[in-house]
């Protein structure tokens, strides 16, 4: 699940086909860094994404269902996170996405990165999250009144 | 003689759109080697690629006109909308 | 410690003089956000400073000593995190600052939001990290070689 | 007769040059009420308040040069340093 990405910095990249607990995976995280004997960074930033209990239209949403390209969505993670983690400085990072059938209240996402000073880890961590939303390939499909519509897009920042 | 082929595969809205997800296609012996766009015609999936629609090439964000090898995977990426 | 913070916030508090663990924290302020019955925000950012091992100056560091002003510190959190929850839109605001002698490597910090959307999320925790840093009474002592010297001002962003 | 005081408090580097943390000044009776500022000079801290150093009264950010009421406590902070 590690993968060293270029300058040392090490990847978590976990995709959930059933519900996750991001705490518990922040856990699990810290404490492979911990592991690795390096010295606590001094920044660290998470962002967690929930499923909307509406649709894009204003309605109720059953479920959302997230499709994604097996194979290269964990290549295209590895390489915006490694693109990122250089840009920025970054020691570590760790995604964790839901697949499949989300319900509403259930985390989608998870970014978490850790840097040296609290500026680059901020920026780090949001530009990570902007370019998963963006060019890591993830389609949602909104379920309501037991009919689904792809969503074409993204929600507003 | 084995035929050489190249896999195009579908996602989201696009695949069910088209009612396939994957398809394999032969690659004629001689003939010029294909382009995500030239098969995206081939296969009858519009006459020209929309703007919005991505490729992939073995995985890979490419360019919709390159030629593709023998046995590459050719991916068409309906807008994305992860996170 | 939830204080209600204007329109309908919920701002949680707590100033530790001894070592915390902010995924600990974490947990109890999700526990209590979920007992309150609202739906999860779609969006929650976190935030945590840990110290470094090595002074402003570069030089091992064997402590960190927090001072602050029992009373004004606190109401000055509550204020700093009314306004920025106002601005931001932000639904729940979660702060914990250590007090006293703080070690290396130990969390020193953490904020934490929810809102409804990642932009006001991430630019609201940021600001009021920011804010904490500079309008919240707190004072820093490295102890280094036996000797003391108060930090005059934060470090880099 | 009760005499009326204020309460002066110090923080940090302040407070350890100064060698006290916390004073009651007493308020004469009839005299002009002090300010920060001139409390700041009337304990021998120094002539002027250096601009670095922020002043709190009653536990709130406050002027320098504001009129202190009896009973208020004032604190000389020096600069921030948390987070």
């Amino acid at each position: 699940m590690a993968d060293p990405l270029p300058g040392n910095i090490a990847l978590q990249l976990q995709l959930h086909p059933e519900r996750f607990d991001p705490l518990v995976a922040l856990a699990a995280w810290q404490r492979s860094l911990a592991a690795s004997g390096a010295e606590p960074a001094a920044a660290e930033a998470h962002f967690i994404g929930r499923v909307r209990g509406v649709t894009a239209a204003g309605v109720p949403l059953e479920a959302l269902e997230l499709e994604h390209y097996p194979g290269m969505t964990e290549a295209q993670i590895s390489r915006l996170a490694a693109d990122c983690a250089q840009r920025h400085g970054l020691r570590a990072v760790r995604v964790d996405h839901r697949v499949g059938r989300v319900l509403p209240g259930e985390a989608i996402v998870l970014v978490a990165v850790t840097a040296d000073r609290r500026g680059p880890t901020q920026r780090g961590g949001q530009e990570l999250l902007e370019a998963l939303k963006h060019e890591a390939p993830f389609w949602k499909r909104e379920w309501s009144g037991g009919v689904g519509a792809w969503v074409e897009g993204n929600t507003a920042f | 003689m084995i035929t050489a082929s190249i896999t195009v595969r579908l996602f989201a809205a696009l695949r069910e759109r088209a009612g396939w997800a994957e398809r394999q296609v032969a690659l004629p012996a001689g003939a010029a080697a294909p382009t995500p766009a030239s098969l995206w015609r081939q296969l009858g999936l519009g006459d020209t690629l929309p703007a919005q629609v991505r490729v992939a090439v073995n995985q890979v964000f490419a360019s919709a006109d390159q030629r593709l090898e023998p046995g590459a995977e050719v991916a068409f990426l309906p807008p994305i909308s992860g996170g």
